[in-house]
C-alpha cells in the first residue's frame, strides 16, 4: 500500500485541506486547470500523453494514457513461427532493439535446449553494450533537451549515429539490426571492425568529458534537476523500479552482476550507484554507466576469442517445433529489467510471449506518482529522467 | 517638402533597413548557433522565406477580435519602440521621432507589445497560451526591475531622459561609454537584455518542451508572419536601444551594424551554453543579483556624477 | 447537409470487399441533433477547398512553401527515431529550410512515423485537420503503405491514404535519414509543380475520408472537422 | 517434493536455489504442481483462493518483493485462463512464477462498477487522490467512467501489494477480459479505444480476419505459408522434412 503523497504543495489551495480531504480536486471550482501534455507534444517521450490537473503551476493530479503505439505484438507473435518472430521482436523497442532480439533468442534456445557457441556469446554481448551506448547517448540529449539545452542533444545524437554506423557495418541495419537470432548471431565481425569501434569509442569518450563539463557543472542544469522527482528508497520495490532509477537511490542491483548472462561474469565492472535519487543523480548514474559501457566494449573486444563458430546448426527452422514449456529470461537494459516470458506448447508457434519492459512501471505507476507535486515546467524533464519508453508498455 | 512628411518618409526608410537587418541578423546568428552545435544551419535568408510562406498560407482561423489585435499590438510595440529611438547619432535619416523624454516612452513600448500579445493569446482559449502568457508577464515584470534601475542610473548620471543626449554625452572615444563610466548599470542592463531577448536561460515562455510554445500556440498563417516581422524589428530596436544607452551609440550605419551584432552575440553565446530556468527561478534570479547591481548603479551614479 | 452523399476520389479503383460497404453509406455531421445553443461547441463547418492564386503569384508562393517546410513535432510511431538524426548535426535538415514546430497550427508538413494505431490515427486526423491549408503529408515506412510488418494486426491501419491524403511515401523499415531527405526533395518538387493539393483533396472528398475514418475509429467523440 | 521436473532443465527443485522457499510454501499452501525450469526459476500452480494469500506471504515473509510481471496464457482447449504472477527475490536472485488457473468464461458477463464490487477499505487505501480518477476528477474526464467493460471471468486483485499491478490488471481486463474488482482505473481504456470485439488476446480472436474486415488491405499483397512456399521454391521434389 503506498502512502498518500504528503509532498503536494499546491499554489493556491491549502495543501493541508487537500490532504485531509476537505478540498477535492473539482474542476468546476475554477481553482484547477486540466491540460493534456501529449501525445502531440515535444516534451513527452515517445507517443503517450499525460492528463495533468494543475493548481497554479503545481501538478496535483496526473493520469497517463498509453496505447498510442499498441500494435498487438504478442498476438502477432502467436501467429508466426518461431523463426518468423525474430525480425518482429526488435520492433518493440526502437532505441535499443538488441535486448529484444537477445532475450527472445535466449528464451527459445533455453526451451529448445540449444547451446550457442562461445564466440556468439561475445558478439551478442558486444551488440548489447553497443546498443546500451547508443541508447544512453540518445537519452542524454533528451534529458538536456527537456531542460532546453539543445546543444547537447545535437552532439550526442550525432555520436549515437557513429555507433549506428558500426551496427550497420556489423548487421546491415541502422536501427533494427536483426543480428541476434536463435542459435547464435547472423554474421561475424568484418575485418578491421575492432579498430573502427575503438575510433568511435574515443570520440564518445571525448564527448562524455565535454558533457561532464557543460551539463553536470552547469548551474542552471543543477537548479533544474536537483531535487526533481525524488524516488524514495522505500517505494523501489513497491513500484517494481529497476535499472538506473533504482541504482540512483543507492540500491546496487544490476542483473549483469547479480545473475550474469552471456559473458558478463568474465568482464570486470562494478555497479554504479547514486545517493540522492533525484533527476540529477539519475543523469549522473547514466553518465557513469555510459562510460562503463565504453569500457565494457573495450574489454569484450580484447577478451573475445578471435576465431570460432558464431552459429549453431539449427534444424529446418520452418519445421521447427519447440517442446512444451515456459521460461522467463531477463537482461539489464538501459532502463532496467527487460524480460521475456515465453510459453511453448509443442507446436511450431509460440503459445504466448509476454514482454516485460522496465517502462511498464516507470512510465505509468511511477510517473503518475512522481508527477504530482512537481512544477508543470518540470514534467517533461521528469519524464525523460525516468527514461520511459512507451512502446514497451503497450507493445 | 513638409518636414514632418519628410521625417515620416525617413522613418519608414530606416524601419525598412532595420527590418532587413533584423531578418539577416536572425539568419546569421542561427548559423552561428548551428556551428556551435556542429551543424551548417539554415540559409541566411530563411527568415524571409518563412515570412513569405506564412503570408501565403491559404486559410487562417480566427478566435475573435482580440485574437486579431494581439499581433497588431505586438507590431505596434515593436515599431513604436524603434520609432522613438535615434538609431544613428547625427544622421537625419536614422534619427526617427526622438524627443526629450523618449527613453521613458521607449521603456513603455518595450513592454506594450507583450501586454497586447497577452490579450490576443488569451483570446485564443488555448490553455498552453494562457500558461505561456502568465509566465511571460511574470518574467517580464522581473527583468523590468534591473532594466528600470539601470535606466534610472543613466538618467541620474547624464541628467537627461533623452536618448540623443545620452548618446551625445558618450561621444569622444570609447572611454566615455557608459560601459566604462558606469559598469554597474551596463551589467544590470545587459542581464535584463538576456531576459528580454527570450533566449536561454530565460526562454521558458516560448519553450517547446515545457508546454509548447507559450503565447503564440494558436497563431498561424499571416498572424504568425506578422509576429515574425515584428520579431525582426523588435530585436534590433532593443539592441539599438542598448547600444545607445550603454555602448556609445553609433555614428555610422556600419558602427550600428557591428555594435548590434556584437551585442546580440552575447545573447547567443549565453543561449547555446545554458539550459533554461523555470519561470519562478528566473524571477528569483532577476530580483537578486541584477537588482542589487542595478541599485549599486543608481547609488554610484548619484554619488559620482 | 444531412443528406451528404459520399464522393469517391476518381483515382480510387480497388474493388470493395466484404467489409467495406460501410463506406457507401451517407454520413451525418455529429452536431445535427444538438440544440442550437450547444451547436457552436461542436463546430460543423466543413473544410473548404481553396483555389490557388493565378499564374506567377502561385508559383512564387509555391517556391516559398517548398523552401520553408515546417514539420509537426508529433512522433506518431517508431519512424520518429530517425527524425532525430535528421534534425541534428549529422544530417541537419535545417539547411534545406525544414524546421520542426511544436503546434499543428504553425506546421505545414505532417510526418507519419510508421505504423498508425487506431488510437493514434484519431490524433493524427485531429492534428491534420488543425493544420492550415496548404499542408503536406509524408508517410514513412512500409507500415503506412500496406501495413508492413503489422499487416495482420488488429490495431494498426493498413493504408494511410484512405484516412488522410498522402503526398509522399517513403518505403523502408525504417527509412534512413538519407531516404527522408530524398523524400523531402520529392515533396519540394511536388510543391513547386503545384501538385501538393492534399488539403484541397481532403476538402473535396471529405465525406469519403470521414466515412473511412469512422469505420476504424469506434468512439468518435469529436467534431467531424476539428479545425 | 518436486512433482514434475523441468521439461528441459536438468535441475530439480531440491537442487535449485528455491529449495528452501518451496519447502516453506508447500507447508502452508496446497500446490497442485511445482517444478524448476532452471536453477533460478521455478513455477508453482495454486488454486484461485490460495493465490493472493500465497503472493502476499511470499512478498511479506519470503523476500519476494519484486513483482516482475502479471500475465495470462489462454489455454482455450482446456477452457481455462492461466494467470502467471512472476515474483522475484533479489536476495536469492531467483524467481517463482505462480500460476493460477481460472475458468476462461466463454460469454461476457456485465460486472458491476469496480470499487462498488469490492469497496473495502483495503482497496480504497491502495489508491491515492487523483488516481482513483472517478471520484476525484469529477467532470470532463477522458475515461469511460460509469461504463463498465464486459468481462468474461474474474480474479482477485493484487493492486494493494504493488503499484504497477493495477496497470497489469487494466491490461488484462482489456486484452483477456479478466475482471479484477477493486483495482484502480480498471475500467479505463488501456491500449485500445472503443474496442467492441472480443478481447484481442484471447485465442479465439482472429486478428487477420479482423484486420481484413476493418482496414483496407492494399491490393497486390500476397501471403504465403512459409513452409510450403520454401518447399515449392527450393526443394519441390523432396519429401517434407521431419519436424525437429
Amino acid at each position: 500500500m503506498y502512502e498518500v503523497d504528503t509532498t503536494i504543495e499546491p499554489d493556491i489551495i491549502d495543501p493541508a485541506k487537500l490532504r485531509n480531504g476537505e478540498e477535492r480536486i473539482d474542476l468546476d471550482s475554477e481553482k484547477f486547470v486540466k491540460i493534456w501534455q501529449g501525445p502531440n507534444h515535444p516534451g513527452v517521450t515517445g507517443n503517450m500523453s499525460l492528463e495533468l490537473i494543475l493548481n497554479g503551476d503545481t501538478v496535483v493530479g496526473c493520469k497517463t494514457h498509453v496505447g498510442y503505439l499498441h500494435r498487438g505484438f504478442e498476438k502477432l507473435m502467436e501467429r508466426r513461427r518461431y523463426i518468423q518472430n525474430f525480425p518482429l521482436v526488435c520492433r518493440i523497442c526502437v532505441p535499443e532493439p538488441d535486448f529484444n532480439e537477445y532475450l527472445y533468442a535466449a528464451a527459445v534456445e533455453e526451451l529448445a535446449g540449444i547451446q550457442i557457441p562461445e564466440r556468439a556469446k561475445w558478439l551478442r554481448a558486444l551488440t548489447l553494450e553497443m546498443a546500451r551506448l547508443a541508447s544512453f547517448l540518445m537519452w542524454m540529449g533528451g534529458q538536456a533537451g527537456s531542460f532546453g539545452m539543445g546543444t547537447i542533444g545535437q552532439w550526442t545524437v550525432t555520436h549515437r549515429d557513429y555507433v549506428l554506423d558500426l551496427f550497420e557495418e556489423l548487421s546491415g541495419g541502422r536501427i533494427y539490426h536483426m543480428y541476434i537470432i536463435p542459435g547464435g548471431v547472423r554474421a561475424d565481425m568484418p575485418v578491421g571492425y575492432a579498430e573502427r569501434v575503438e575510433e568511435v569509442l574515443a570520440k564518445v569518450e571525448k564527448l562524455l568529458a565535454e558533457i561532464d563539463l557543460i551539463m553536470f557543472n552547469n548551474s542552471v542544469f543543477k537548479a533544474r534537476s536537483k531535487g526533481l522527482g525524488v524516488i524514495p528508497r522505500e517505494i523501489i520495490d513497491q513500484f517494481g523500479i529497476t535499472g538506473p532509477n533504482a541504482r540512483a537511490a543507492g540500491i546496487a542491483r544490476d542483473i549483469r552482476k547479480d545473475d550474469p548472462y552471456l559473458v558478463y561474469d568474465k568482464l570486470d565492472f562494478s555497479i554504479v550507484t547514486g545517493e540522492q535519487s533525484d533527476a540529477y543523480t539519475r543523469a549522473r548514474v547514466r553518465w557513469l554507466e555510459t562510460q562503463q559501457s565504453v569500457d565494457l566494449i573495450r574489454q569484450i573486444l580484447a577478451k573475445m576469442p578471435k576465431e570460432g563458430e558464431i552459429h549453431t546448426m539449427l534444424p529446418n527452422v520452418l519445421h521447427w517445433k519447440i517442446p512444451a514449456g515456459q521460461t522467463y529470461l531477463r537482461a539489464e537494459c538501459t532502463r532496467g529489467e527487460y524480460g521475456y516470458f515465453v510459453v511453448a506448447d509443442g507446436t511450431g508457434y509460440p503459445r504466448r510471449v509476454c514482454v516485460r519492459g522496465p517502462s511498464y512501471t516507470h512510465a505509468v505507476a511511477l510517473l503518475e506518482r512522481l508527477a504530482v507535486g512537481t512544477n508543470i515546467s518540470d514534467v517533461a524533464g521528469l519524464m525523460v529522467s525516468l527514461h520511459t519508453y512507451p512502446p514497451e508498455v503497450e507493445r | 517638402m513638409n518636414p514632418i512628411v519628410l521625417q515620416i518618409l525617413f522613418a519608414a526608410i530606416s524601419l525598412f533597413v532595420i527590418l532587413n537587418w533584423g531578418l539577416i541578423l536572425g539568419g546569421i546568428t542561427a548559423r552561428i548557433q548551428a556551428r556551435v552545435q556542429g551543424r551548417i544551419g539554415i540559409p541566411v535568408w530563411q527568415g524571409y522565406i518563412d515570412i513569405i510562406k506564412n503570408y501565403f498560407q491559404r486559410t487562417s482561423i480566427s478566435h475573435g477580435i482580440m485574437f486579431y489585435l494581439g499581433p497588431i499590438f505586438r507590431v505596434a510595440g515593436g515599431v513604436g519602440t524603434y520609432m522613438f529611438i535615434p538609431a544613428i547619432f547625427g544622421s537625419v535619416l536614422f534619427s526617427n521621432f526622438h524627443f526629450a523624454g523618449d527613453v521613458i516612452l521607449v521603456m513603455y513600448f518595450v513592454f506594450f507589445g507583450q501586454l497586447g500579445m497577452a490579450l490576443g493569446a488569451g483570446e485564443s482559449g488555448h490553455p498552453y497560451s494562457a500558461i505561456g502568457v502568465s509566465r511571460g508577464l511574470a518574467q517580464m515584470t522581473a527583468f523590468e526591475v534591473p532594466f528600470a534601475l539601470s535606466v534610472i542610473a543613466l538618467a541620474a548620471q547624464y541628467h537627461t531622459l533623452s536618448i540623443t543626449d545620452i548618446v551625445a554625452a558618450q561621444q569622444g572615444g570609447f572611454v566615455h561609454w557608459t560601459l566604462f563610466t558606469n559598469p554597474f548599470a551596463v551589467i544590470a542592463g545587459v542581464i535584463s537584455l538576456l531576459g528580454m531577448n527570450m533566449h536561454n536561460p530565460f526562454s521558458v515562455v516560448i519553450a517547446p518542451q515545457e508546454i509548447p510554445i507559450g503565447p503564440p500556440t494558436e497563431y498561424h498563417s499571416s498572424f504568425l508572419a506578422l509576429l515574425q516581422t515584428n520579431r525582426a524589428i523588435f530585436n534590433i530596436a532593443k539592441l539599438v536601444l542598448f547600444m545607445n544607452l550603454f555602448f556609445g551609440g553609433a555614428t555610422t550605419i556600419w558602427g550600428m551594424l557591428i555594435k548590434t551584432f556584437s551585442l546580440y552575440m552575447v545573447t547567443i553565446f549565453v543561449g547555446v551554453s545554458f539550459p533554461r530556468f523555470r519561470v519562478d527561478q528566473s524571477i528569483r534570479f532577476f530580483l537578486r543579483v541584477p537588482t542589487v547591481i542595478g541599485l549599486a548603479a543608481v547609488v554610484f551614479a548619484i554619488l559620482v556624477f | 447537409m444531412s443528406e451528404a452523399k459520399i464522393v469517391r476520389p476518381d483515382e480510387r479503383e480497388d474493388k470493395v470487399g466484404d467489409g467495406r460497404e460501410a463506406v457507401g453509406r451517407a454520413i451525418r455531421l455529429a452536431n445535427l441533433d444538438l440544440p442550437e445553443a450547444d451547436r457552436e461547441l461542436y463546430c460543423d463547418a466543413r473544410p473548404q477547398a481553396v483555389k490557388p492564386y493565378n499564374g506567377i503569384l502561385e508559383k512564387f508562393a509555391n517556391w516559398a512553401r517548398a523552401n520553408s517546410l515546417w514539420i509537426l513535432g508529433f512522433g506518431t510511431g517508431c519512424g520518429a527515431i530517425e527524425l532525430r538524426p535528421l534534425m541534428t548535426s549529422r544530417f541537419d535538415m535545417y539547411r534545406y529550410g525544414i524546421q520542426p514546430r511544436p503546434t499543428p497550427r504553425q506546421s505545414g508538413v505532417f510526418i507519419i512515423g510508421g505504423y498508425a494505431s487506431v488510437k493514434t490515427l484519431k490524433r493524427i486526423v485531429r492534428s491534420y485537420e488543425q493544420m492550415q491549408n496548404p499542408k503536406f503529408v509524408l508517410a514513412l515506412g512500409s507500415c503506412t503503405i500496406n501495413g508492413g510488418m503489422y499487416w495482420d494486426s488488429y490495431n494498426t491501419i493498413n493504408r494511410l491514404d484512405h484516412y488522410i491524403p498522402v503526398d509522399v511515401y517513403i518505403a523502408g523499415c525504417m527509412p534512413r535519414p538519407e531516404a527522408l531527405i530524398a523524400g523531402f526533395n520529392k515533396l519540394k518538387e511536388i510543391i513547386r509543380a503545384g501538385k501538393g493539393e492534399g488539403a484541397n483533396k481532403y476538402a473535396e472528398n471529405f465525406d469519403w475520408y470521414k466515412a473511412n475514418q469512422k469505420k476504424v475509429i469506434r468512439d468518435w467523440n469529436m467534431p467531424d472537422y476539428n479545425w | 517434493m518436486s512433482k514434475e521436473s523441468g521439461l528441459n532443465g536438468t535441475v530439480t527443485l531440491e537442487q535449485s536455489r528455491l529449495a528452501g522457499t518451496m519447502q516453506e510454501i508447500e507447508r502452508r499452501f496446497e500446490l497442485t504442481d511445482a517444478y524448476a525450469q532452471r536453477d533460478s526459476l521455478g513455477f508453482v500452480t495454486v488454486s484461485r483462493k490460495d493465490a493472493v494469500p500465497l503472493i502476499t506471504h511470499m512478498r511479506d515473509y519470503l523476500g519476494f518483493t519484486h513483482l516482475v510481471l502479471v500475465t495470462a496464457v489462454d489455454v482455450m482447449e482446456r477452457g481455462i485462463l492461466r494467470l502467471v504472477y512472476l515474483l522475484h527475490n533479489h536476495g536469492l536472485c531467483a524467481g517463482i512464477g505462480i500460476q493460477v488457473e481460472i475458468p476462461r468464461g466463454d460469454n461476457p458477463v456485465t460486472v458491476s462498477r469496480s470499487g462498488d464490487a469490492d469497496g473495502s477499505e483495503e482497496s480504497r487505501a491502495g489508491t491515492r487522490p487523483g488516481h482513483d480518477g472517478d471520484t476525484l476528477f469529477a467532470p470532463g474526464l477522458a475515461s469511460t467512467a460509469g461504463v463498465s467493460k464486459p468481462a468474461y471471468t474474474e480474479m482477485d486483485s493484487i493492486h494493494h501489494l504493488w503499484a504497477q499491478a493495477a496497470t497489469y490488471q487494466r491490461e488484462m481486463k482489456e486484452m483477456y477480459g479478466v475482471h479484477f474488482p477493486g483495482s484502480p482505473r480498471i475500467d479505463d481504456e488501456f491500449a485500445l479505444e472503443g474496442w467492441k470485439d472480443i478481447p484481442p488476446m484471447r485465442r479465439d480472436f482472429d486478428t487477420l480476419a479482423y484486420s481484413e474486415r476493418t482496414f483496407f488491405p492494399r491490393p497486390g499483397r500476397e501471403t504465403h505459408d512459409p513452409v510450403e512456399y520454401m518447399k515449392q521454391n527450393m526443394y519441390p521434389d523432396e519429401p517434407t522434412p521431419p519436424s525437429a
